[in-house]
Formats: C-alpha cells, structure tokens, sequence
C-alpha cells in the first residue's frame, strides 16, 4: 500500500459515511422535503468522494473521464427528480413540516 | 463467499418482502431493488451482458410499467388487500410444507450435479473466430443461436400486439396531456441526445464487449420514456404507417436474412467474411425496433392517428 | 459448497417463493410480481452452474439464454399487465372472480 | 429457389406465417387476402414436406450451419409432419371462417395474431432443441391469451386473465427442467440428450418439472381449471384453433420429450398418467353432460378426450407402437372434428344471438349445414364407425383389452357413452320443430362451409388408417420407447 492507495481508503470511507448519514436522513426525517434534502445533498456528495477515491485506482485518463461522467449524470438526475419531486408533493398540498 | 452468502441471504429476504408486503407501491419499489440486487449477482457471477439487461429491461421498464399499471387500477380498489383473509390457514401451511418438499427434492438434484462441467464452452471458443464477433454472448445470440433471437423479438412485438388490442378494447381517451415543466423540459433536452449516444456505443461494443441490440434497444426506450413523461406525444402523420414500420424494422430485417440464407440452402447461415457486419447490421435494425416496441409499450395506448381512427 | 451451488440453491428458493405467492395470493399484480420474481430464481439457477466450467471463464451460452429469457419475461409482464388493467376494469377489482358463469 | 436439390419448406413452414403476420400488421386492409394466400401456400409447402420425407426420409436441418449442441436443429419425421397437416387443414378453415367472423378492429388485431400463432405451432413442431422450444411455446401461449381477449367483455377477459396466468407458470416450470436439463448433460438438443441422459436425480426432477409444465398447458385433470373458461369465451375462430392445434402442442412436445428421454425412467409415471386421464375422462364428460351453455358443453368435452391421450401411457408398454398410432389418430380426429364443433357452435350463437342449449330450437331449419357439421364431428367425439375417432379409440380399447386392463376398458366405454348423452343432448333441442319465427342474422357461406368440410375430414379420415399409418413409419419415434 502506497500513499495513493491510502489516499483512495480514505476517500471511499468518507463517501461510504455520506451515504450512511444520507441514508439515515431518509428514515430518520420528518418529512418528505427534509428527507429529499437529506437524500440527494449527501448521496451527491457522497458519490463524489467515492468517485474521486476510484479515479485515483484509475489506469487511464478514459476511465477518469467516465467515472466523471457518472458523478455528473447522477448530481443532474437527482437534482431534477427532487425537484420534481418535491414540486408534485407541494402540488398536491403536503405541507412542510413545522416544529 | 461470505459475501456471496450475504448476498443470497438479502435477496431471499427481498423476494419475501416485495411478496409479502400489504402496500402494492412498495412491493414494486422493493422488486425494482431486487432487480438491482440481482444485477450485482450477475456481475459477482461474470455475467455483465445479463447484468446490463437486468438493470435497463427486468428492473429498469418492468418496473416503470408494474408502475404506471397500479396508477391504472381503480381507485375503490383497497391497495393492499391481502391474501390470507379469506382463506383458512391450513392451505398457506399445506402449501409451504409441498413446496418445501418440491424445493429440497430440486436442491438435491442440483447438489448432486458434478463439480466441474464445460457445458458448452468449449464449442463456443473453438467457433468464435467464425461467428463474426468477439464478444462470445454475442456470437451465441445472433450467430449459434440467431434462430432463438428471431423468435424473441417477434415475442416483444407480439406483446405490444396484445396490448395494443386489449386497449382498443377501451373507450376512454389517452391520458391528458401534462402541463410543460421547466426542470423536465430541459432534463429531456439533456439526456435524450445522451441516451441516443450511449445506445449506439453499447450497439457498437456489443460486437466485442458487453453490450448489444436488446442493452442498446432498452436504453433508446429510456429516452422515449423520458420523452414521454414530458408530455411528449407521436405527431399523429408518423403514428400510422411510420410507426409500424418503425416496430416491425427488426423483425423484417431478420426475417428477410433468413430468407436470403436460404437462398444457399441453409437457414441463418452467414458466410463467415461478412458474419461481423450483417451482425450489426442486423443488431441496429433489432436496437431500433426494440427501442420503440419498449417505448409503446410503456405507453400502453396506441398513438392517435392522423384522421381519428385510433 | 462453492458460489455456484450456493447461488443456485438461492434461485432455487427464490424460485419457490415465488410460486408460494403466485398460488396464494389473489391480487393480480402481486401474481405478475410473483411470476417474475420466480423467473429471476430460474435465470439465476441457469447462470449460477454455468461457473462449474473449472476455468475462469464461465459457459456463456446460459448468459444468452438468460438475455433472451428476460425479453420474453419482460414481453409476457406487458401484456399481462395491460390484461390485469381490463380485468380490474371489468371485475373491479384487481382479482379473478370466482363465478364462471357465462354470460351470453 | 428451387434450384437447389433441396427445397427448403419446413424453413418456408416458419419464415412464410411470420412475414404474413408482418405484413397484415403494416397492411391491416388487405390482411384478409395476405391470410389466405398464406394458407394456401403452407399447405401446399406441407405437401412438398410431406414429399420430401416420402423420397429423403427423416429430415434434419442444422439452422446457421453450425449444428447441434452448439446451434439448433430442424427436425422432422412422419409425426411432425401428421401435426404440420393438421395444422395446415385447421388453419386454412379457421382462416375461411374469419374472413366474416370480425368486426374491423378486431380484424385488424386477429390476422397479424393468428398468424403469429401459427408461425408458432409449425416451429413448435419442427424444433429439436428444448429452448427453442420454451420460446415456441410463449410465442404460442401469448399469442393465444391476446387471441381469447379480443372478444371483450367479462367472461373473456377473465378467461385470458387465468389462462395467461396458467400458461406463463406452465412455461417456467417447463424452462426450469431445460436448465436441469443443459446443466445435467450439456445441451439442449433433443436426441443428444436421448444419448446422454440417465437416472440421474437431475433427470428425474427435469421430468417432474417439464411434466408439469406441459400437462399444465394441456390442460390434464386435474390442471384444467383455466380451459373452459378461456375456450368458451374465446371468439369462435379462437375457440376452435385453441382446442384443436394449441393445447396439442404441448401434448406433442410430452410425447416427444417422453419417447426421447423419459419413457425408461417412469413406469410409475405412466400409470399416473393413464389414471389422470381415466379420471379427466369420467369428470370431463360428466361436466359436459350438466352444462347448459353449448361453447362450455364443447369445452369441457375437449377435457375429457384429451383425457383419451393420456390413458394409452400405461398400455404401451405392452402394446408398443400400434398403439401410439391410436393415439396420434385421436388426436388428428380430435383436432378436426373440436375445431368443426366449435365453430358450428359459433354460427349457432352468431344466428341465435346465444348459445343456451335448451333454446337451440330454431336451429336446424335455420342452420342446416352448421347442425350436420355438429352432428358428424360429435361422430367422431362419440367415436362411432366410420370416424376417424373410431379408428383411434378402438385401437386403445383394444391394447386395454388384450392386457386385461378391465377398468381403463371401462372408463373409455363409459366415456364414450357420456359423449353420445351430451352430443345427442344437443342435438335433441336442436332438431325440435321451432314455433317462432324471430329476426335473426344471416350467417356468410364461408362459415357454414368451413366447419362442414373439417367434420367430413374427420370421418373421412376413419378411410386413411394405412396410408397416415406409413406415413408415422418414416422416422417413427415410438421405436426407442414402445418396447421398454
């Protein structure tokens, strides 16, 4: 194990951490506009972490490139379908959750 | 293998689940997770081909048909009626009891297939340099195989034969047209022209990695799905002929090679020199005809045609 | 016990899950679930053993027929789901009904 | 084309219904004309087969050059060619009787369908390879659900509904032993498997498995719950191909599988079999004999002498190979003589505006030529002389006789007569002087003649017994299993 490899452990575990604190917004929050909020802000980010820790594995810029393309289809998707999402739920009247 | 086993475990624990559960909307959310679940199986199995497929055909459209049918089903109808209240709980048991004998007799016979069998393996390698192409799944399905294939995409466009009349059947109208959303709008602008792209490159690859027509036709289908969801609808001059023409491409294609074939006496022989590009040629007839068969399919109803009669 | 029989043992009790329900239940969509459900166990059976070739490289032939068996999978769902929509309109409710009287 | 020495027709068998179904769904108007022409055609290509085997004996095509286990084989023999025979003579009346039977869009749908159907049927028969087969047989069992559906309504759609549910659970237990199958011996090709197969546990639980399956499709007692619901609702074209050529399918591919591979490993499973089918026998007419509706009477008929086909299983072993030509003959009869039935019933609830057995008064004035196409194929179901039905279900008495089997003897004359009280049952109402004189809808001359001319081919066919027996010789699959 060198630096890099050290370097990329690091990152997947920090990625693998998002995706738990995401996933836990989503069982644990009140309400289906936290839980999106929890869902798409800390899976993108989480994603990133992992697809940085890969890219550093990586062998050729090709494969970078399309790890990269992978992190942005995902951030582009999740953004529109919450808010579609989140558009349908305020349409159909589900209010925001108050304290 | 204890990663396999977990695996096992959690996806016998799903399958249970999506049966079991009262809520019809979760069950299929459950199922298309299994259908994920499964597609990671057939990676840890070196089946990437069959993992491609899952994800984009079994989990991917199925679900978003299971989907838009719920939607279809009338309202007074209580989602989650269950099985077991009519019935007296001596069936479920006999039941459970039978099959569990049906499944250990199975589990005997399959434990006592020998360790090590080549299967076909063997024929596969040795042919491979005749077939055309490299990637051995392709060689079998549209080479040694090609036959089967005839027959499968004539099953798909069989399908949506069916639903087609079944839904002729109905008199109510198409569904309302959606109002135009601005997010979608330009998703759809985004990631049809990509969805187009990586179609062709997986039609493209198929011919020496995993990737090929039915990988490349259910991404296509995405696309039109995308565009269907924005509200997008056939313009009803291209809904009659041009449409059928679109759908049947493939299978005619196929067809008419087979045709040609036995011009030499033999059925779906191609000669070797030219195996490679009546391959793809086949294969992007079958991705286009596939791709839209899974598009109409998901719409349901057939698009209006110009002069009414629809 | 390796990964092929240990994955193939799974589809064989997916498979049989399967059928439980399919038999058991009345829903329609829940038997359609059910059915692919059950086609998911086979296909993995078919592949799983494939492996025991004794080399890296697993039979590839079950990969094609699996390919070709989900096509049809996904063909018979479609048009078992535009039937179960008719059926549910006609019953109205999503099941079978029980009387087989025949109405002229 | 021709130029060859070997003119492809099983190949133009498969290619020929599947371009003709492409081309009635591009084309729905001038679908009609694209299906006679296509019957036309096949049968005649059926008789060019037929030449072929008479001059080359067996025929076997290895598709893509490649051949078995890697690719997948044609195959052909007298029995195939019996079943493409049958199909072609069915098939070209049902697509007589269609050309008025359908509104336009239900046309519109019926063509491309039912040829599809067919392209099906004579695949399923030429295949040798068992997953080329499962693909036959969904393109078969789907094709025949959205058929059934066409006509709407209740009864219809449920009918589909249980029988679309029957045949997918029949495919997926018949798939599950051709992965046994495969992984057991390393191929799917039918007779490398005969070479190769043994008492192994994979062998048994395929037998199981795929047994299930079929006699799940063929509707043996007592897994015949989906069939009168989805025969009796069907249109009557649909009726009449469904319990002609569709439930003989699965039939074939068990009496192919069973000759090929498990006829030395059941010999308790064949007794199982002969009681399942004395039993859908018994139950099957006496269900026909109580129902009040004509279509259900003829369903549950089909029941019952599919319960004829399974009886022979425990007699073979003694009776060997001339008791399989009975069985074949049966099902030949059977097939022409269901398919006249259902579709003079057609005409009869076409004309009537119902089909109540008791209100079949006016019929027979009416109809004439629809009532005398009822009376001769329940000549042939009731399996008196000179019908082919005779021919068939005196053979098996016979073999059941000479072994001393009293109670399957029995059964059989038993249903035998139940068959007369129900046929005659319809019959009596039916020639009953009518007293009113209501309006009622003319029916097109096609479909008076159509089932006319499939019940004097089934009589007729008690005059064929040679010539269809040579014909069974070439390439005779009963061989391996008649004598184990």
């Amino acid at each position: 194990m060198n630096i890099s490899d050290y370097l990329s452990a690091l990152l997947l575990i920090a990625g693998g951490l998002f995706f738990l604190a995401g996933t836990l917004g989503l069982l644990r929050f009140p309400d289906i506009y936290t839980r999106l909020h929890a869902l798409t802000k800390a899976d993108n980010v989480g994603l990133g972490l992992m697809v940085a820790g890969l890219a550093i594995q990586a062998d050729s810029w090709a494969v970078v490139g399309k790890l990269l393309l992978i992190w942005g289809l995902v951030l582009l998707a999740g953004a529109s379908v919450a808010y579609l999402i989140a558009n349908g739920a305020l349409k159909r009247g589900i209010r925001l959750w108050r304290r | 293998m204890l990663f396999d086993a977990l695996l096992g475990l959690l996806l016998l624990g799903l399958a249970w689940l999506l049966l079991s559960c009262r809520d019809l909307f979760k069950a299929i959310v459950l199922f298309v997770a299994f259908g994920l679940l499964m597609a990671i199986v057939w990676v840890r199995l070196d089946a990437p081909d069959v993992a491609l497929a899952e994800v984009a055909i079994g989990a991917g459209l199925t679900g978003a048909l299971l989907m838009s049918a719920l939607a279809k089903l009338p309202v007074d109808n209580p989602p989650g009626r269950y099985s077991n209240e009519k019935t007296h709980w001596l069936l479920p048991l006999t039941l459970a009891l039978m099959l569990l004998l049906v499944a250990s007799g199975l589990g005997y016979a399959l434990w006592s297939l020998p360790v090590i069998a080549p299967g076909l393996s063997g024929e596969v390698a040795a042919n491979l340099e005749q077939s055309g192409v490299s990637n051995p799944v392709t060689a079998v399905l549209l080479n040694f195989r090609g036959y089967d294939t005839l027959l499968e995409i004539v099953v798909l466009l069989l399908a949506l034969l069916g639903v087609w009349s079944l839904n002729s059947l109905d008199a109510t109208p198409a569904t309302a047209e959606k109002p135009a959303n601005l997010v979608l709008d330009t998703l759809m602008r985004l990631l049809v022209p990509l969805l187009i792209l990586v179609a062709a490159y997986l039609l493209w690859a198929g011919a020496n990695s995993p990737g090929g027509a039915f990988q490349a036709g259910a991404v296509l289908a995405a696309a039109g799905v995308l565009l269907l969801l924005a509200g997008w609808r056939l313009p009803t001059a291209l809904a009659g002929l041009p449409l059928r023409l679109a759908l049947v491409a493939g299978p005619v294609a196929f067809i008419t090679l087979a045709a040609l074939t036995l011009l030499n006496a033999r059925l779906l022989e191609l000669p070797v020199e030219h195996a490679g590009m009546l391959i793809l040629l086949l294969e992007t007839f079958a991705m286009f005809s596939i791709g839209v068969t899974l598009a109409a399919l998901f719409l349901g109803q057939r698009p209006q045609e110009r002069g009414g009669s629809a | 016990m390796n990964s092929a029989i240990l994955y193939a043992l799974v589809g064989v009790g997916i498979f049989s899950l399967g059928l439980y329900a399919l038999i058991l239940h009345p829903h329609l969509l829940r038997k359609i679930l059910a059915i692919n459900v059950m086609g998911s166990g086979l296909f993995l059976v078919l592949i799983a053993l494939a492996k025991r070739t004794g080399e890296p490289l697993p039979d590839l032939v079950p990969q094609a027929m699996v390919i070709t068996g989900i096509v049809v999978a996904f063909s018979a769902t479609a048009l078992a789901l535009a039937l179960m929509v008719r059926v549910a309109k006609e019953n109205h409710r999503a099941e079978l009904s029980d009387d087989e009287s025949q109405q002229p | 084309m021709i130029l060859h020495s070997e003119t492809p027709w099983p190949a133009l068998l498969i290619l020929l219904p599947l371009a003709a179904a492409m081309l009635s769904f591009l084309f729905p108007r001038s679908a009609k004309f694209t299906g006679v022409v296509t019957a036309i055609i096949i049968a005649l290509a059926v008789v060019g087969f037929g030449w072929h085997l008479q001059s080359e004996g067996v025929y076997r095509h290895a598709v893509g050059g490649w051949g078995a286990p890697l690719g997948i084989d044609l195959y052909g023999d007298g029995l195939t060619l019996l079943m493409l025979a049958v199909t072609a003579l069915v098939g070209l009346a049902i697509t007589l009787y269609s050309l008025d039977y359908f509104n336009t869009e239900q046309a519109r749908w019926f063509w491309p369908l039912w040829l599809l159907l067919w392209a099906a049927l004579n695949a399923l028969f030429l295949s040798a390879d068992i997953f080329n087969l499962y693909i036959t047989l969904e393109l078969m069992g789907m094709a025949a659900v959205a058929l059934v559906a066409l006509k709407g309504g209740r009864d219809a759609l449920n009918g589909a509904m249980r029988y679309l549910l029957a045949t997918l659970l029949g495919s997926l237990a018949y798939l599950f032993g051709v992965v046994l199958l495969y992984h057991g011996y390393g191929t799917v090709d039918i007779a490398l498997l005969a070479e190769r197969i043994d008492h192994q546990p994979v062998a048994w639980a395929a037998l199981g498995l795929m047994g299930a399956g079929l006699l799940l499709k063929t509707a043996l007692f007592p897994l015949h719950f989906w069939l009168p619901a989805a025969h009796a609702s069907a249109p009557a074209p649909v009726s009449a191909l469904l319990s002609a050529l569709v439930v003989k399918a699965s039939f074939y591919i068990f009496l192919r599988l069973w000759f090929a591979l498990f006829a030395p490993l059941g010999g308790e499973v064949a007794w199982l079999l002969g009681l399942l089918g004395a039993l859908a026998i018994l139950w099957g007419s006496w269900q026909a004999l109580r129902q009040t509706r004509l279509k259900l009477l003829v369903a549950y008929s089909t029941v019952a002498q599919l319960g004829y086909l399974f009886v022979a299983f425990p007699l073979a072993a003694v009776a060997g190979v001339v008791l399989w030509h009975g069985v074949i003959y049966l099902l030949i009869s059977h097939a022409l003589a269901k398919a006249a039935m259902f579709m003079a019933a057609g005409n009869l609830l076409r004309f009537g505006g119902h089909d109540r057995i008791v209100d079949l008064n006016r019929s027979v004035q009416q109809l004439p030529l629809s009532t005398a196409a009822f009376a001769l194929a329940g000549v042939s179901i009731m399996g008196l002389p000179p019908s082919g039905g005779f021919i068939g279900k005196w053979l098996l008495l016979e073999a059941a006789l000479q072994q001393g089997q009293w109670a399957l003897a029995a059964v059989m004359i038993v249903g035998g007569l139940l068959a007369a009280a129900y046929i005659f049952k319809v019959l009596g109402y039916a020639f009953t002087p009518s007293t009113s004189r209501e309006e009622s809808i003319p029916i097109p001359a096609t479909m008076a003649w159509a089932p006319l001319l499939l019940a004097f081919a089934s009589i007729l066919l008690g005059f064929l017994a040679p010539a269809l027996f040579s014909l069974l010789d070439i390439g005779s699959p009963f061989e391996r299993g008649a004598g184990s």
